[in-house]
């Protein structure tokens, strides 16, 4: 157990420190780094809870697609960063005093007379080893939560349509290859045999 | 004809002239309007003398009838109906015979004038609503022909609308008399709680029973009721009948055509709070406080007017003064419980006042709407029918023997003599004296109009607006619309008195209409000492007042006929008392200052304070304006950085985190 | 009491039928005002003539609702399209449908842009006026009640003088304000019964303190609308900007739905806290007449001389109400309250026609020299004779002469008062006074006097189109003031059983 | 021994991280929409742990979901800011300030 | 699961078909031939009505079903809702389209996105679990990000669509998190089953009040109500009026829906909490949006300010966790729908060529410009400042009722003084339109279908409130 809990104390050390790095590092390329770090320790501690396929799920997924996707972003909109941090020494106090008001009100309930103590939710044993994380929740997906699973379908859909129809934009003016246009000429149409007249002889 | 109808017709047939003369004006032209207006008053005065002589012979009694209902409220009857008894048939030929006079009178007065039909329907209108007040059978009618009165009297004061002066003396009379009639109407609803009815009779039935009820005012007073009642009512009569201080309107309106000063302001309309206080004799009766106050208002009005009267210009404003100060006899006549002779004098003034106006309109037709008697002087020999008719008025008015104002004035002298009420002894000072001053301001009048030398040239090249004491044309004698009703009035002027004191008086003729307590009834005294009317003059001879009016006469005549200077010099050794006089006590200032002024300044200072400033501007508009502030301010949380709407959610979490997580565990 | 099938449907014809055509006279079309206004005429006329049997077919026996149409309305919420009328209402309904008609002719020269939808806004708000009179629902009550603010709002804002958007503006959220108070005061009684029916909530018992609350939310307002002091600072401003049309409807209608919310809700609903509270409402009443007569003294403008002296004048309706309380709690009866809630009823239609007529009358001159301000007027008699004749009938009317139907009123309130208390009845008596000061002061600097400048020279006089509605007018005045017997009759019975009523406690 | 708590405490202590970095937050948006990943961290870390404790597999469904939808949000998101890029040429808050008042 | 149940969700199939369909279909048609989109999507919506009214043939209505393992709920609120959300989308058609061609923004994407939006809609409305209930909430939100900044080329289009992005994001966060709780307290999504556990469980479990907290959070976020209105204005002004259109329209039902299943379905045992909690963020609401509303200038950002004030109105009418309640919350919804569509109705009418109308002095002069429009924005105004007998009255005199009713006099009375406050911005359109004097002379001229659908929106308004009968009655039976 003390494994357990050894890991579980780093890994979330390492998340606070890349929280805490995301919200104050200069750099937005080294915040989205951060942030993927932290969701690297996040999803080692999901594994401590026995959710494998949500865990590989944020890794290939979240990191692999989404924070690639931010990167992308941010590199290519290629901000000025100099008076990106203008203000941020001024405005941490308040911040700070938020975030601990918050934090303290959260905790309050949290740790409120062992709420949440071993007594009301003991430690569930681990799970038998051919205990299949992924086919659980396949069958759950896929039975119970159908609806849910094809809304999700229409979400990204969604979201890709958002995307095309906001970024996408034909400009006037540009020019583009066409290649099946290129292909499919026909020999007439490049082609056009002329005619002449054979040439005489200059007459001196 | 029914008696119902004929009672009707009186007032009606004044009213339907009053109509046919105003609406149909163009209609029916000039000739047509007082065609209208003189034959309805005419018969209604035919009838009225019907009446009476029915009365006088004995075959009719007293006609108490109802018209109409005019609502019924709360289980109250208010009617419109008549009682007609000695007291009323009386003034209601007082009125219809010097409403007729003045009619014709001003066929001759007012020929030039483009109101003409207007006049005529008014002084028609008049006709009608007076002879509603005198016939009423109830408070309420009462109050109606009250104010219709002081209506037609502030139409006709106005009638020349386009004088600034004219126009402010109509408005200052029906304010004066509205003020009365706030204590009338008091009076009426004190009559209502107490009576339970407005009807003369029944509330003159149940008069004695009430003796004893109070008002309790909040505040801890308690009022005796029917004092309160009375007092309410004579201030009703203060405002009508011009007594001090409510006599102001008096003089002022003498800014109207002179008919109407000789018809409203003199014979008539003025009397009505005498002839009120009469017809609520039952009541006054019954508290000797009220009539107390009666008597000393009447006593100072008689006093004080008399002596303004001395020092006046204006003709009429004189004779104005001289009924402000006979009125004040009829009232102190009514404040020693002499109500007879309080109505005795009341119709002898009605002639002979009416008969000193018409001259004086006389005199003022002749020089062309002069009015200033500094313009005037030696008119006898112009016009002599309105000389001699002005002397007799003058003789009545000043009481010499025989002519009616002697027996009438003399009688309310005698009363006060021998009454015992808390204040007679002031009003027996007042109403002497009096008589020396009603003496002196009369033949002044007389003398400075009428005697000595011309103080008016003639001159050819007037103009519209000529200077005082220029005339066109020499003044001459009034046409025969003017002088006859002169005449006509002057024959009654000397003989009514003489004629009609023992029936009015000693007869009983009232008494069906008056109530008298024996303890007061101060002219049953002296009708023990009465031995006609002759005696009654030639007694006359060896009183305090007769020869206080000799005294006024000779000093009136060495002041004003042969030496002017005197006049002058006293003038000047007691200028501060001249001043006084002139000034008229100064109420008007007063008035002028503390109410007209007064009001529109404590409304205007309302209105831009309080009503605009503190509500309107204050609370009205400044809560929109505290609005507006905080919206303005609302606005601006608004700033359109995304990090602070942020802020503004996570706050709110917090905020209701805070509240709910604090408050569950 | 219902004679007829027609009867049955009397009051429906009497506030659809403007209300619909009204909007037909819209549909006319601001190209054709002739049409316009020949349209709105008919229409106003027949309301006025369907509605007569409301006088003629009344029985004033009864104190109980006549000619009543009950229908649901919206079903879950017990809302009925309720109904009737009773003493109370009919003469109200009356006026209304009179003066509608007179309203029509009185713009029709005066009005020049948007015709058709000017008098498309008279229509409706004749009809929902007479809606507000003959509703029996408290919800529908409300509904007409607050609709009514739509015309009213339009009228002053379209056609209304330089101010207008203030006034206007100020006039609606016055009275809306007011009547929200009033409108959880309703949802409360419904909770409480389970009906809007505002005859039921007349037997309802409720404790002394809800009362109060209730009373209070009443007052609100009518006040507001009657309007009494201090709340009364819209009417003089709504007045003066409205057009000629505006100001005698304000005045002569919408004033008295106040009045008569007192009388249909205030009174019955509760009694106690009505009996507890009145020194409030005498007090403000008095004042209203004393304080409200010195301001009216102080104007420069004649329309807002004539509004002020309106919230003066209702000073007496809600004193008449108001004293029956201080009559029976000094005398244990009710003898004498009779009268001043008659007095109030009597005042009310009196005021109606008395200040719509002196708006009227100047509107008749505003018409012909575009200014309202006293000073720019004198002598007018000298070129309008006619006119002056009216115009000093009317406002010796409205300084209660007797004779005409301002004094008729104002004379049962200060008798009633004066059973309650003396100073109650001097300060009312004032009036006599203030009345006559501020009418006649006006008559003295506008109708008398020397013409002083050129454009009053010019004036003509009325025509007879001015002098058929300012001559109605007075004949209608002049018979109330010489007998106010057959309008007294109508209500008797319903004051009565108002009075029986609310001298018997609610209090649980 | 690893308890409930602990993996809430966690959460919790994100879920305020993530707040304080949006307000922090006055210059760049992608840093605000990394914020908002946190918080969407946070809110999965609670649901797996009361997934596992609960023994029920509800919780890693919905996060599940959670995650394709975060995934899709980022997509929209991002493309918005390239709009906004585009059309403003600045992605810093403090100068999005047209819409205001 | 069977057949039958899965024509539960009928109209939410046919919906998702068509949005596919006019997708692809613009693949096809040439520009000029747009107008088929539009067709589409209407009758799209009329069929989806059509399923939705005519359900009685497909299977038995009278009784709520559920289906998807519990997670989607067909019931008679849910219907009344949708039926109210076509209704709304066709009109939001009509009037878009109007404002799409002429601004040169008539795309197809437009009408793709707002159907799945509208599908959203229609799934939130039906959702019994949480999962859905998030889901639903974040199909509508993604595509209304989008929506907002449909106009590519609009600068505030962009602000606006970020802003509202990181709020909406935030606030979604924020639900989850509270979801999350719930999840925890009770081991379950489905509200019914979290109603159970709450039930056995009892009420006062810190850690349910907690994620209560944050699910009022997400609630009024969607409603827009203070202090999580920040969004608002600011999206109401930034995007194009016919997505401000929806936005302020649709959604609010949505929005509804949620509220009362997540509350009142769901954690109905912790009325007392959540009662407060909605009293203290209705009143905040009335308030400042009355207030805030009152200085702008811009219409669009005004009618934004008064949405607020009008969600704190919804908000009342849930207070009492009564069937009236929400009749009264649900009544009020529906008719701030159709007010505010038309409203942004005439908005989109006045938009000449490429200048939008979105300044209240364009209003200027309107009843001399046209006195029928003038009429019908009128009749909006009078009705959204609560004046009879206009719908807008009804409405209100209803959620005051219940908050009566539940005893929160206090309430009700801040309410109505605010809603007297409020009137003014609205009487000052009024007074725009009638009082002054016309800017511009230009004749207003817009399709027949427009003026159609803006008079059926005129006559909804007034006929709603004097008819109002019959939806008043079903907007109470659909609670029990």
């Amino acid at each position: 157990m003390i494994v357990q809990e050894l890991i579980f104390y780093a890994f979330s050390l390492v998340m606070i420190f890349a929280a805490v790095s995301v919200i104050t590092v200069r750099n937005p390329v080294y915040a989205v780094l951060f942030l993927v770090l932290a969701f690297f320790s996040a999803a080692a501690i999901w594994l401590l809870l026995e959710a494998e396929f949500l865990a590989i799920i944020l890794i290939v997924v979240y990191v692999g697609a989404v924070m690639v996707l931010f990167l992308f972003v941010v590199m290519m909109l290629d901000i000025n960063l100099v008076p990106f941090k203008e203000g941020f020494i001024r405005y941490l106090p308040v911040a700070v005093l938020v975030a601990l008001a918050m934090a303290v009100e959260l905790l309050m309930v949290l740790w409120a007379r062992g709420r949440f103590g071993a007594d009301m939710f003991p430690v569930p044993p681990l799970s038998s080893a051919d205990y299949s994380n992924t086919r659980e929740l396949g069958q759950l997906l896929y039975s119970n939560y159908l609806l849910p699973f094809e809304v999700a379908g229409v979400i990204l859909l969604v979201a890709i349509i958002a995307a095309v129809a906001l970024t996408l934009r034909t400009r006037p003016g540009i020019r583009t290859q066409n290649p099946s246009a290129q292909v499919r000429t026909r020999r007439d149409e490049s082609v056009r045999l002329v005619k002449m007249k054979s040439e005489k002889p200059r007459s001196v | 004809m029914s008696l119902q109808t004929t009672l009707l017709l009186i007032p009606l047939l004044p009213l339907g002239g009053a109509i046919l003369a105003g609406f149909f004006r163009n209609q029916i032209g000039r000739v047509g309007a007082h065609t209208v207006a003189i034959l309805g008053v005419g018969l209604s005065f035919a009838l009225s003398v019907w009446i009476l002589l029915q009365q006088i012979n004995g075959t009719l009694g007293t006609v108490n009838v109802t018209v109409y209902t005019w609502m019924v409220a709360d289980g109250i009857n208010f009617q419109v109906g008549f009682l007609v008894d000695h007291l009323t048939s009386l003034m209601m030929c007082v009125v219809s015979f010097v409403s007729w006079m003045v009619h014709f009178y001003t066929i001759g007065y007012m020929r030039d004038d483009p109101g003409y039909q207007r006049f005529f329907s008014y002084i028609a209108l008049f006709t009608f609503a007076m002879l509603m007040l005198v016939m009423s059978n109830n408070f309420l009618q009462l109050f109606f022909g009250w104010e219709a009165v002081g209506l037609v009297s502030y139409l006709l004061i106005g009638f020349w609308f386009n004088r600034e002066s004219a126009i402010r003396a109509n408005l200052k009379a029906f304010l004066v008399n509205r003020v009365g009639d706030f204590g009338f109407l008091l009076g009426l609803a004190a009559v209502l709680l107490t009576f339970g009815t407005l009807d003369y009779v029944d509330v003159f039935a149940q008069a004695s029973n009430v003796v004893d009820q109070t008002l309790s005012v909040p505040g801890g007073f308690e009022w005796n009721m029917i004092t309160f009642i009375c007092v309410c009512l004579f201030i009703g009569a203060m405002g009508k009948s011009a007594q001090a201080p409510l006599h102001v309107w008096l003089p002022d309106s003498m800014e109207g055509p002179t008919p109407i000063s000789a018809l409203i302001h003199a014979a008539t309309m003025v009397t009505a709070g005498i002839f009120m206080v009469a017809r609520m004799s039952p009541l006054f009766e019954l508290s000797d406080v009220a009539l107390s106050f009666v008597l000393l208002i009447g006593a100072v009005t008689a006093l004080s007017m008399g002596l303004i009267g001395i020092v006046q210009n204006d003709i009429k404003r004189v004779i104005a003064y001289s009924t402000l100060s006979q009125l004040g006899y009829m009232t102190v006549a009514l404040g020693v419980s002499a109500y007879s002779a309080a109505i005795f004098h009341l119709m002898t003034h009605a002639f002979f006042k009416a008969l000193l106006f018409l001259g004086a309109g006389s005199v003022i037709i002749a020089l062309h709407h002069q009015q200033d008697m500094r313009y005037m002087g030696g008119l006898r020999k112009y016009m002599p029918i309105t000389w001699i008719t002005a002397w007799i008025g003058t003789l009545a008015l000043i009481g010499f023997p025989f002519f009616s104002g002697f027996y009438s004035k003399d009688m309310i002298i005698e009363a006060v003599a021998d009454s015992h009420r808390w204040g007679s002894s002031f009003a027996y000072f007042a109403v002497v004296a009096g008589v020396l001053i009603t003496a002196i301001y009369s033949f002044r009048l007389l003398y400075l109009t009428f005697h000595g030398k011309e103080r008016f040239e003639v001159k050819h090249e007037g103009g519209e607006h000529p200077p005082p004491g220029q005339l066109e044309h020499a003044p001459k004698e009034s046409p025969l619309v003017v002088t006859v009703p002169l005449i006509l009035l002057a024959i009654p002027s000397v003989v009514i008195g003489w004629m009609t004191i023992e029936p009015v008086l000693f007869g009983g003729w009232l008494e069906d209409s008056i109530f008298v307590l024996d303890k007061n009834n101060v002219l049953a005294e002296l009708g023990e000492h009465f031995h006609g009317a002759s005696a009654m003059a030639t007694h006359a001879l060896s009183t305090l007042p007769f020869w206080l009016m000799v005294t006024g006469f000779v000093l009136s005549t060495i002041i004003y006929l042969f030496r002017p200077s005197i006049a002058d010099a006293v003038r000047d050794r007691v200028q501060w008392l001249y001043t006084l006089l002139d000034h008229k006590y100064y109420f008007d200032e007063f008035y002028q200052k503390v109410f007209a002024s007064g009001s529109v300044k404590l409304g205007k200072n309302l209105w831009n304070k309080a009503d605009a400033g503190l509500i309107d501007n204050g609370i009205v508009n400044g809560s929109a304006r505290v609005v507006e502030w905080v919206a303005a301010r609302v606005r601006r949380w608004q700033t359109g950085f995304l990090y602070d709407y942020a802020f503004t959610m996570i706050i709110g979490l917090i905020g209701i985190l805070a509240v709910w997580v604090a408050m569950v565990p | 009491m219902v004679n007829g099938t027609m009867n049955g449907f009397l009051l429906s014809i009497l506030i659809w039928l403007p209300i619909l055509g009204g909007v037909g006279v819209m549909m006319a079309g601001a190209q054709r005002p002739a049409l316009a206004k020949g349209l709105a005429l008919l229409i106003a006329t027949a309301t006025f003539l369907v509605s007569l049997p409301l006088f003629f077919a009344f029985d004033t026996s009864t104190a109980a609702m006549q000619f009543v149409e009950l229908r649901p309305w919206i079903e879950t919420f017990n809302i009925h399209y309720y109904l009737g009328v009773d003493g109370f209402s009919a003469p109200l309904i009356l006026l209304t449908t009179f003066f509608g008609v007179l309203v029509v002719i009185a713009g029709w020269r005066s009005i020049q842009q948007n015709v058709n939808q000017y008098m498309a806004a008279f229509l409706v708000m004749e009809g929902l006026m007479v809606g507000v009179f003959s509703a029996l629902d408290a919800l529908l009550f409300y509904v007409f009640f607050e609709a009514m603010l739509i015309p009213m709002f339009l009228v002053i804002g379209i056609w209304g003088g330089p101010r207008r958007v203030y006034a206007t503006i100020k006039f609606f959220l016055y009275t809306f304000l007011g009547s929200v108070f009033m409108l959880i005061g309703l949802i409360y009684l419904y909770i409480q019964s389970g009906t809007w029916d505002i005859l039921a909530w007349h037997d309802m018992p409720l404790s002394l303190a809800v009362q109060k609350w209730l009373f209070i939310g009443f007052l609100a307002a009518f006040a507001v609308k009657i309007p009494m002091f201090p709340v009364h600072t819209w009417l003089p401003d709504a007045h003066v900007e409205a057009p000629t049309g505006g100001s005698v409807i304000l005045a002569a209608i919408m004033l008295k739905i106040g009045g008569y919310g007192f009388i249909r809700f205030s009174l019955p609903i509760t009694p106690d806290a009505s009996a507890a509270l009145d020194w409030l409402v005498i007090a403000l009443s008095l004042i209203a007449v004393v304080y409200i007569g010195f301001v009216a003294l102080a104007q420069q403008d004649m329309k807002k001389l004539i509004a002020y002296s309106s919230i003066s004048h209702m000073g007496f309706v809600t004193l008449g109400l108001f004293i029956a309380f201080a009559i029976y709690r000094k005398t244990g009866g009710v003898s004498g309250a009779a009268l001043g809630v008659e007095g109030a009823m009597v005042q009310m239609v009196s005021h109606g026609f008395i200040s719509g007529a002196l708006f009227l009358t100047v509107g008749v001159l505003y018409d012909r020299m575009h200014s309202r301000m006293i000073k720019d007027y004198g002598g007018v008699a000298n070129t309008m004779p006619w006119f002056a004749l009216f115009a000093v009938f009317f406002l010796m009317a409205n300084s209660g002469l007797p004779g005409t139907s301002g004094f008729v009123g104002e004379f049962m309130v200060i008798l009633s008062s004066f059973q309650a208390n003396f100073w109650f009845a001097l300060l009312a008596a004032l009036t006599l006074i203030l009345g006559a000061a501020y009418s006649l002061w006006l008559a003295k600097r506008v109708i008398f006097g020397a013409v002083t400048n050129r454009e009053v020279q010019n004036l003509q006089d009325i025509n007879s189109r001015e002098a058929f509605v300012l001559g109605t007018l007075a004949v209608a005045i002049l018979f109330i003031g010489l007998w106010p017997q057959p309008l007294v009759d109508m209500m008797q019975a319903s004051v009565d059983h108002l009075l029986q009523h609310i001298i018997q406690s609610k209090v649980i | 021994m690893l308890t409930l708590a602990h993996f809430l405490t966690l959460g919790a202590i994100l879920f305020s991280l993530s707040i304080a970095g949006i307000f922090i937050n006055r210059k760049n948006i992608i840093i605000l929409l990394m914020c908002i990943e946190l918080m969407l961290l946070a809110v999965n870390m609670n649901f797996v742990a009361f997934s596992r404790f609960l023994g029920n597999l509800d919780g890693q469904i919905f996060v599940f979901f959670i995650l394709t939808v975060a995934a899709a949000e980022a997509g929209i998101g991002l493309a918005i800011l390239v709009v906004l890029f585009r059309n403003r040429q600045t992605i810093n808050v403090a100068e999005l300030d047209d819409l205001k008042g | 699961m069977n057949g039958a149940e899965l024509l539960l969700a009928a109209p939410e199939y046919l919906v998702l078909v068509m949005a596919c369909v006019v997708m692809i279909v613009d693949l096809f048609l040439s520009k000029e031939r747009g107008g088929i989109i539009h067709m589409l999507s209407m009758l799209t919506v009329i069929f989806a009505a059509i399923i939705t009214l005519r359900g009685g043939f497909l299977m038995d209505t009278t009784q709520a079903a559920t289906t998807f393992n519990d997670s989607f709920i067909r019931d008679q609120m849910g219907d009344v809702l949708k039926v109210f959300s076509f209704v709304m989308m066709g009109l939001i058609y009509i009037y878009a389209k109007f404002y799409l061609r002429s601004f040169d923004l008539f795309r197809s994407d437009f009408h793709a996105l707002s159907l799945f939006a509208l599908l959203g809609v229609m799934l939130l409305i039906s959702a019994n679990s949480m999962l859905m209930i998030y889901l639903g909430l974040e199909l509508i939100a993604l595509s209304v990000y989008a929506l907002v900044a449909f106009d590519r080329d609009s600068g505030r289009g962009s602000e606006s669509a970020m802003k509202y992005f990181v709020l909406g994001s935030m606030a979604s966060g924020m639900l989850l998190y509270g979801m999350s709780m719930i999840y925890g307290a009770t081991g379950s999504l489905l509200l019914p089953d979290i109603a159970e556990a709450v039930r056995t469980q009892g009420a006062d479990d810190i850690l349910l009040v907690f994620g209560l907290v944050f699910v009022v959070v997400g609630i009024a976020f969607k409603f827009g109500v203070v202090p999580f209105h920040m969004w608002i204005p600011d999206v109401y002004e930034g995007a194009p009026p016919a997505v401000t259109l929806f936005i302020s329209s649709v959604p609010k039902l949505a929005a509804f829906a949620m509220a009362f299943r997540f509350l009142s379905s769901g954690l109905g045992d912790l009325h007392f909490q959540w009662q407060n909690m909605l009293a203290s963020l209705a009143v905040l609401s009335i308030v400042l949006g009355n207030l805030a509303a009152i200085m702008q200038t811009n219409i669009k950002r005004m009618l934004a300010y008064s949405t607020i004030s009008h969600m704190g109105f919804v908000l009342l009418g849930l207070l009492p966790d009564t069937v009236f309640g929400f009749g009264s919350s649900m009544y009020y919804v529906i008719v701030y729908g159709i007010m505010s569509v038309a409203a942004f109705g005439m908005v989109i009418l006045l938009s000449g060529r490429g200048v939008e109308a979105e300044h209240l002095s364009d209003f200027k002069g309107l009843n001399q410009r046209n006195p029928y429009y003038a009429a019908i924005m009128g009749l909006v105004m009078f009705s959204m400042a609560g004046i009879p007998p206009m719908v807008g009255f009804f409405a209100k005199l209803m959620v005051l009722k219940a908050v009566i009713e539940a005893g929160m006099l206090w309430l009700a009375v801040t309410a109505v003084v605010f809603a007297v406050i409020g009137a003014f911005y609205y009487l000052r359109v009024v007074k725009y339109m009638y009082f002054d004097e016309p800017e511009s002379e230009a004749a207003i001229v817009a399709p027949v279908d427009f003026g159609a659908a803006l008079t059926l929106n005129g006559i909804m308004i007034l006929g709603l409130g004097m008819f109002s009968s019959s939806l008043i009655t079903i907007c109470m039976t659909s609670f029990g």
